[in-house]
């Protein structure tokens, strides 16, 4: 840690002065304020980046909102750079009036604001007790997001009545596109602002389609076009990816994201004492609110109800909370979310069962479970199915 | 209380009327109907000499995956049996149409959006042939394209949940 | 803008690529992902730093969550650097058992979340008209705070009967303190946490009080001491500072901060074209929830019921919509809060009738106005009391 | 529903007793009835070669504003009128106690701390005597000082107002 040493009055600090890492606080005259916060050098959280995704350390979050900065990320062809001055998006197809908007446009129109999660349809990983909740469930994340409703600008240009989907377009180099049935219009926003301040680059600045619910992918990034159809398009998005075999079928347009919870404390590598320890963690869905959270600290024999952070959003992550007290032995925690369509998160076990073994990486929201052994370290309980 | 309570104009007058032209050059997808298939043709002859020039680098001389070796880019050929490993165009894409489509938009990887249709079309017949899906001498255009049938097609149904307690 | 060329199929790209600021975006495969994400290098939200403090760039937010990098400043002696592994919490005083608690300590205890806004008592600035939203309002941010309910460790201290005040000190080099009465103990927070993450060093890291809906002051940061008493302290910040002239006396102990709002688009220096406006803005109170927001077009005259963002919440900046249709004359804007317990924000005549012409620099929350002019400038009206 | 239903523990357990040496070392506020006031003394004599030395630099060379210059800290001395500019310790501050607690808390600004009692008590002599509020050879102890009367402390009034319609 090094303490930068400037202020207003740095010119009256007489040289000598002892200042250095470990220099009392209580004596020692701080920088003054500044353009743009930093955060303590004794904080270090982190995105884990890989090839081609970058996760969001839950483990490291006291709460629902994630820093802009650890956003996770997922895209096809990079983060791309956009010039706000040259964005335009265009709405077109069976409308009676095609139209193009500029950024400015977009923020003219009435604007909306919601807290929601995003979170990639292939979140979930499993096969080591050196695990995580960053390596397990890191590709969601929550943000407050601005911008004007879809069904604003779909006002403006004159949708058909025979419409029923839409192409929605990225303009980064995998020109990325989603078809979205009329289902998904109502809460659709285009969006420009995050966290307050304009989206981030890896978020689908200046602007990107925001479906609260949908996975992740749907919700297109640095979105430039829109195309109004009375058909899918079956773009290899929605069909090799982001589809997945349920027994002898394969399963597509799988909208809405499972009800699902983590425990992000106690977890690996944490290390717990004997006594009382508060369980927290996060639920979400994507069909509406949570309306439970039941934690088991006996391995899954017995399950209690966990206290929710109020107030509970729709389709956001929900911070849930569950006091207990630890003997000292074995044994296995575990959470499990209920959504209001009375949904219960599944075991594993459950979605082999109704899916066969081939389960593919998408939609995968199986119940985990962390390990408390005697010594107080807590370990990932890997799963196989195979 | 909290609300707004002015009547919305029927238009706002933010934005413009796009042109036909501006609309021509990003009205790019391709529907399984062939919606939007750009003239032009391809066969697999051609196409096998620009894969081994624009692709092969990342997917494999002959777009297999190679055992003991991790290509930089997913395989692209394997058989048509859908319980068979990798998931690939032969066992798993529904839809010809989509690889036109997608290979225009994206690839090559490192020169997204440089292949001429009818390159695209070529690179799509050596594709589906390598998966032998059609003949070699198949020639492929915007009204034979779409007739092309994928065998994984009949595997695809979409999602029926809608949440509630069961799990599927 | 410098666009930075790397992914993981760099290695693949052609020397001779177009790539620069305005390379198309769709052929340009962009940066991998990373471990912080950074701004797009089109945007530059700034806070504006003085001596003694910055302010929040309030007309680039687009929502109610502050970035934790924008979040305002005021500190006395500089911002304290802290080790967290060394930081120590003492309460003692009228306890049965003084106790000393670690940083690890409080992040045990049961944790509790929430929304709220901070604001310093000395915000608004009025003099000119080249005045931004920034510039006359900018000393409040609001955040996720998350930490342990002061109660919760009153609990474990044992606080006798007869404590009514206590006082917080801050461990920065102004060792700032400020007293407490028991009406705020209830909804007090210990809190570590801001926006998922650790609480930034400018608000307090590692831990700070947090007094919903009070006078910024009173949320000592840096806290390092609890002393529970029967009497007010009477610091310096209680009597010299934070307090104000009404009439012929010195008010002091205004906790609650007042209702107020502030238009922040359209504002200076933006300008606007005649048709629709969606006049935008923030509404906050310290004495529970914003029940409604008024907005005049002409000058005060005539007031309408503008549109509030839900979830409205309790000591919160709320987001306030109003759609207006401007025909291009000269006029006045302005915004009025109104609040649960049935305060309307005054004017600054009102003010002033009520607390003479002296009125200090706290604790003051007029109407504020802007004025369009038929050229489309915005321009804020200064208004002079004396 | 979503509840936890767990009774709480009489005591989490977390922390400690913390000692009566480590309390006295922070326990450093004083109350307007003296309570926290250290033994040692000082006097306004003393006080002035101290503030020379000390304080000067940043507040002035008598403590008082200076008319065309702008000093880099907060004037001391005025008159004891309450409507007098600017508002300093003679017509503002209620108790004499808080001069001892601040000036100890965090004078002199670049060397907060580092002030003896002794000190403090003649630098709060000196600019109590400064303002006019005591004689020039009062002798400053923890007895005495909560004993000055502020000329401001009859103004102070406590805030009231509890929200509603009414402006105050
Ligand atoms: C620089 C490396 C690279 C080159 C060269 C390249 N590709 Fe690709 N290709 C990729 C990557 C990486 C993906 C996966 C992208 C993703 O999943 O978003 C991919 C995906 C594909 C897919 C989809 C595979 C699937 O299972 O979904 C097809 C089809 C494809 N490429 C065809 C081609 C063709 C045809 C060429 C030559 C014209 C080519 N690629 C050149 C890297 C490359
Ligand atoms: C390096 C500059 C500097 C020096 C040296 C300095 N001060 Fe200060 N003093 C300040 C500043 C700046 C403030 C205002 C701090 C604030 O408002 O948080 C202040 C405030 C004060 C106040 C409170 C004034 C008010 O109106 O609230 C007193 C009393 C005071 N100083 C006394 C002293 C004494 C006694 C000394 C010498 C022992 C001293 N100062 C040395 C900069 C200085
Ligand atoms: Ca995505
Ligand atoms: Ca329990
Ligand atoms: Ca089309
Ligand atoms: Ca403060
Ligand atoms: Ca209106
Ligand atoms: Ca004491
Ligand atoms: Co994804
Ligand atoms: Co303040």
């Amino acid at each position: 840690a090094i303490i930068p040493v400037s202020s207003s009055f740095a010119k009256y600090i007489q040289a000598g002065v002892p200042v250095g890492p470990i220099s009392d606080p209580t004596k020692t005259v701080g920088p003054g304020p500044s353009v743009l916060g930093k955060r303590s050098p004794f904080e270090h959280p982190v995105r884990k980046p890989s090839d081609l995704s970058s996760r969001t350390p839950l483990q490291d979050l006291y709460s629902t909102i994630t820093p802009s900065d650890l956003h996770f990320e997922r895209h096809h062809a990079g983060v791309a750079t956009i010039d706000p001055g040259k964005y335009e998006l265009l709405i077109h197809g069976m409308v009676s009036r095609p139209m193009k908007f500029t950024l400015a446009d977009l923020k003219k129109f009435p604007s909306f604001t919601r807290i929601c999660f995003l979170e990639c349809a292939g979140n979930f990983r499993t096969g080591k007790e050196e695990m995580t909740p960053q390596d397990v469930l890191g590709l969601t994340s929550q943000s407050e997001w601005t911008g004007v409703m879809l069904s604003t600008l779909l006002r403006e240009v004159g949708v058909s009545e025979k419409a029923s989907w839409l192409l929605a377009e990225g303009s980064d180099a995998s020109l990325m596109t989603r078809s979205i049935p009329r289902k998904g219009w109502d809460e659709a926003i285009i969006a420009y602002g995050q966290n307050g301040e304009a989206l981030r680059p890896e978020q689908g600045y200046p602007a990107r389609l925001l479906l609260p619910g949908w996975e992740g992918n749907t919700n297109v990034k640095w979105i430039r076009r829109i195309e109004i159809s009375d058909q899918p398009f079956m773009t290899r998005e929605e069909t090799s990816r982001y589809t997945y075999p349920v027994k002898d079928k394969i399963r597509m347009f799988s909208f809405e994201m499972d009800a699902r919870s983590i425990i992000t404390y106690p977890s690996f590598p944490q290390k717990v004492d004997r006594g009382w320890i508060e369980i927290r963690g996060i639920a979400w869905t994507g069909r509406g609110k949570i309306v439970k959270v039941e934690v088991s600290t006996d391995a899954g024999k017995t399950w209690s109800s966990a206290k929710l952070q109020e107030p509970v959003l729709d389709k956001a992550h929900t911070l849930f909370r569950y006091l207990w007290q630890w003997n000292g032995e074995n044994t296995e925690i575990l959470s499990r979310a209920i959504d209001e369509t009375g949904y219960i998160q599944p075991t594993l076990r459950q979605l082999v069962d109704a899916r066969g073994t081939d389960l593919g990486g998408y939609h995968l929201n199986p119940v985990t479970s962390w390990q408390i052994r005697t010594d107080g370290s807590v370990l990932f309980k890997p799963e196989n199915w195979k | 209380k909290g609300q707004d309570t002015t009547k919305w104009p029927a238009t706002f007058g933010f934005g413009r009327t796009a042109t036909a032209q501006e609309i021509s050059l990003w009205d790019i997808a391709i529907r399984p109907d062939g919606k939007g298939l750009p003239s032009g043709e391809g066969d697999a002859a051609r196409g096998k000499v620009l894969y081994a020039l624009k692709c092969a680098a990342c997917h494999g001389e002959n777009g297999r995956e190679t055992p003991g070796f991790k290509l930089p880019a997913p395989a692209l050929v394997s058989d048509t049996l859908f319980k068979s490993k990798p998931k690939t165009i032969g066992n798993y894409w529904p839809y010809a149409t989509t690889l036109f489509d997608y290979m225009r938009r994206t690839m090559p990887y490192n020169l997204p959006g440089s292949l001429t249709n009818n390159e695209v079309y070529s690179l799509t017949a050596f594709l589906l042939g390598s998966n032998q899906i059609i003949k070699p001498d198949f020639i492929l255009n915007a009204q034979t394209l779409p007739r092309v049938i994928m065998p994984a097609k009949k595997l695809f149904v979409v999602d029926d949940r809608r949440g509630g307690a069961e799990v599927k």
